[in-house]
């Protein structure tokens, strides 16, 4: 295999330019999908025949609860390859997806508190869903800290590349064990996303919502990544040249 | 034996020292020299094997040291600013732990003549927590005269013990280089006792270097952690 | 003659490696550590008594209520106690510079890990399986469910001790990391919590147990294979900087 | 759209106060996840320029070629390697030899 690619891609300069010419694009994208997503779901969709109108909440909430998982599920991926190659623009990036994902899974845990609310009649229910989105804003916590708590560079990316690696490992075993815990102790409760067939009008713009926020969580990213890029690549002539050229045109 | 070349080596955006290359062969001792700050602890943790934030390489028996490792650890000793004795054992129990450590088990007697030479006989049933700062730093130099490890990194050794200590040091140093052994200090004290085998370096030559990076090249150590 | 250069030829001809002795006199040094300050080994014990006394103080002291929680209240009481004692297991090899001579060791670094948290375990753990009747009998757990929680903590106080040792390797070199660390560990002991408790709260409820405990079995053979490697890995990493 | 009029859609059948604070915060989030990083990379720009300045001021401008205008974003790389010859200072390192 030619590794050329795979090195161009670690390489913080070049990702630094390919970026800046996609994200634009990436950005007009992620707006047009996300208002036609939820417009769609919040105008246009019929009420569900069970929860009523209270289930357009679904169209944030799921997007946002399915990223908050594969958020961290990228941070260990990115945890794995700055250990294993040690390329900065991993750890970069797992730096920088932290807060984003604290974010999305604060969101989810929001929105399915105020789901809870018109569905079970409750603010907060120890649904086995809402308790492991718990653990993981636990778990993102737990990793931004550790960086904050690490002085040097190069310590903070292995040891947060580790602990995200644990908690990867950690992720499925809570679910399966909140999981059996729920059961035990409430039987089974009207699920909040889990519908046994999904009317197409329904789905449809769901789908798109949820490609939307993937979208927008990659132009976040993106923009967070070159700003951290900067950042650590200060002492480079081609950062201190571009933040010039920036200045200028 | 220990080679290292083209080490170059940043703390807390300060270069502390860059292009060093060094040698060193059996029956030599390295005096690392250097003003407060230059790197010196940091070299010697580097070289030990428990720093890997540095760029060039290190060889041990000619081939690179991340893939000798395990022969490494095994002849290496190392005396550091703390001198890993724990204050709720004896002189006695401290010596042990520390020489399984590293794969030994020095006899009772062993342990009680290097123990003498220290100057803390009678101290042998005493927990360590009643003794000075010099005291723990001379149960670690007792350690130190019955390891078998050929490779010696020394860290300060000279630091707070008296003038007759100072002498029984360089002659255990003089002795293990004169068998063959290596030693890697750092120490303001000359060394002038041990014959022949003394090199110095200077690590004030070494310093500074430029922080400016400029790697263009995608494939360049700019990617890297 | 030359000893010390026949040394060099013996490092790799004579000397065997004898990981597990230097294992078993890494525990032994820690169980010395132990028992000659008394005091402070002692410390999560006590926490765990004043922990478990707190409950019907804060909640209701009728024995109904008590023994539905009982379960609950003497597993939390031994989380708790576990994460408090985490907090030196790597602490005083740091600052006395024992660390370094762990890390510096021939023998393999998972293996001395794996003895400094069975010394752990033989300090604060076994400790509290001791304590756990007790307090279960303050808390007028009912009888049935006594084998269920001495087996359940049997099981879930070396695996406390052994995820517990990832976040306190990771936070070693941290000032007053004590918050952090348990940060860091909550997560890893919310499953232990859920099968420990489960499988007294089954035993209270007069049923079947031991499909906990084959659940509780299983993450403790997870976890002897894979902490270790990640607290080596870790307490590397974190002398590094 | 599926609502008949404006006060239908803000009440959704009574469930509107649980749906509109629910994407109020959700955009909520959104603007933070925008905003924050935007508002990090304009101060870590200023930083690096005021630091180039600084490093500017420091060393003597020796050739013309430091004061080089770039001229648009995309030629910077082309240029820095330039002007990395002939403001390096003292030394240059080499890793690779």
């Amino acid at each position: 295999m030619n590794w050329t690619f795979f090195h161009k891609l670690g390489s913080p300069k070049w990702f630094y330019e390919i970026s800046g010419k996609w994200l634009p694009w990436l950005a007009i994208l992620a707006a047009l999908m996300m208002a036609t997503g939820l417009t769609w779901g919040l105008l246009f969709t019929p009420p569900d025949y069970l929860q009523g109108n209270s289930y357009r909440i679904i169209f944030l909430h799921v997007p946002t609860a399915f990223l908050a998982s594969a958020i961290y599920v990228s941070m260990a991926i990115a945890g794995a390859v700055t250990l294993i190659w040690r390329i900065k623009l991993a750890d970069m990036a797992l730096k920088c997806m932290a807060p984003i994902g604290t974010s999305f899974c604060f969101l989810a845990l929001l929105t399915g508190a105020i789901w809870g609310k018109p569905t079970w009649g409750t603010w907060w229910v120890w649904d086995a869903r809402l308790t492991s989105m718990l653990i993981l804003l636990f778990l993102y916590f737990g990793v931004i800290a550790l960086r904050g708590a690490i002085r040097s560079a190069t310590t903070q990316a292995r040891a947060c590349a580790i602990l995200t690696l644990v908690g990867v490992v950690n992720i499925p075993i809570i679910k399966f064990s909140v999981q059996w815990w729920n059961t035990l102790h409430q039987g089974s409760t009207l699920k909040l996303t889990e519908k046994p067939s999904m009317a197409p009008e329904m789905l449809w713009p769901l789908l798109i919502s949820i490609a939307a926020f993937y979208l927008f969580f990659t132009v976040v990213l993106i923009i967070r990544l070159r700003t951290e890029i900067l950042d650590r690549e200060r002492r480079t002539k081609w950062v201190r040249n571009a933040v010039e050229a920036g200045a200028r045109s | 034996m220990l080679e290292v070349a083209q080490l170059r080596c940043e703390r807390d955006d300060r270069v502390l020292f860059s292009e060093l290359s060094m040698k060193l062969s059996s029956g030599e001792l390295l005096q690392i020299e250097g003003a407060n700050g230059s790197g010196k602890t940091t070299l010697l943790r580097i070289l030990a094997g428990l720093s890997g934030d540095f760029h060039g390489n290190i060889f041990w028996k000619e081939k690179k040291l991340s893939s000798m490792y395990a022969d490494f650890r095994l002849s290496t000793f190392y005396f550091g600013h703390k001198p890993a004795v724990k204050g709720e054992l004896t002189p006695v129990e401290n010596i042990r732990w520390r020489a399984s450590l590293r794969n030994e088990a020095p006899s009772e007697h062993s342990i009680l003549d290097a123990l003498e030479q220290v100057n803390l006989a009678g101290f042998e049933d005493v927990a360590c927590g009643h003794l000075s700062a010099g005291q723990h730093r001379r149960v670690a130099l007792a350690d130190l005269s019955i390891s078998a490890s050929p490779l010696w990194i020394l860290d300060e050794p000279f630091t707070a013990i008296d003038v007759y200590g100072v002498a029984w040091l360089e002659s255990v140093l003089a002795k293990h280089v004169a068998s063959g052994g290596m030693v890697i200090i750092t120490s303001h004290q000359s060394l002038s006792e041990i014959s022949g085998s003394v090199r110095k370096v200077k690590l004030d030559d070494f310093a500074g270097g430029s922080l400016e990076e400029d790697y263009d090249d995608e494939m360049d150590s700019g990617a890297f952690l | 003659m030359s000893t010390a250069h026949n040394k060099v030829l013996q490092a790799k001809d004579v000397r065997q490696l004898e990981g597990r002795k230097a294992m078993m006199a890494l525990i032994r040094r820690d169980l010395r550590l132990a028992f000659r300050t008394p005091g402070q080994s002692l410390n999560p014990v006590a926490f765990y008594l004043m922990v478990a006394s707190l409950f019907p103080l804060g909640i209701a002291p009728e024995r109904e209520t008590l023994s539905q929680l009982a379960g609950g209240i003497v597993w939390i009481g031994a989380l708790l106690a576990v994460l408090l004692s985490l907090d030196s297991l790597f602490k005083g090899d740091n600052d006395d510079g024992s660390l370094d001579q762990l890390l510096l060791s021939p023998h393999p670094l998972p293996l001395l890990v794996l003895g400094k948290i069975i010394a752990h375990w033989l300090t604060t753990g076994v400790a509290l399986i001791v304590m756990a009747p007790i307090l279960a009998l303050m808390l007028h757990l009912p009888e049935q469910a006594f084998p269920a929680l001495m087996a359940s903590l049997l099981l879930g106080t070396p695996l406390m001790s052994l995820a517990g040792g990832i976040g306190a390797a990771l936070t070693v070199r941290v000032q007053r990391g004590g918050v952090l660390l348990t940060l860091l560990s909550l997560p890893l002991y919310i499953p232990v919590l859920i099968f420990g408790t489960g499988a007294v709260q089954s035993a209270v409820d007069g049923m079947g147990y031991s499909g906990h405990l084959l659940w509780l079995g299983a993450f403790l053979v997870m976890g002897l294979c894979l902490a270790p490697i990640a607290i080596a890995a870790s307490l590397r990493i974190v002398v590094d900087g | 759209m599926y609502f008949e009029n404006f006060a239908s859609l803000v009440d959704m059948g009574g469930h509107g106060i649980y749906v509109w604070p629910t994407y109020a915060l959700g955009l909520l989030v959104i603007l933070y996840n925008i905003v924050s990083p935007m508002m990090a990379r304009k101060k870590i720009v200023t930083q690096i320029r005021r630091q180039a300045k600084a490093a500017n001021n420091r060393k003597k401008p020796a050739s013309s070629d430091t004061g080089r205008k770039v001229n648009s974003h995309e030629q910077f790389s082309a240029n820095g390697q330039q002007q990395a010859s002939t403001t390096e200072s003292s030394r240059t390192v080499n890793e690779g030899e």
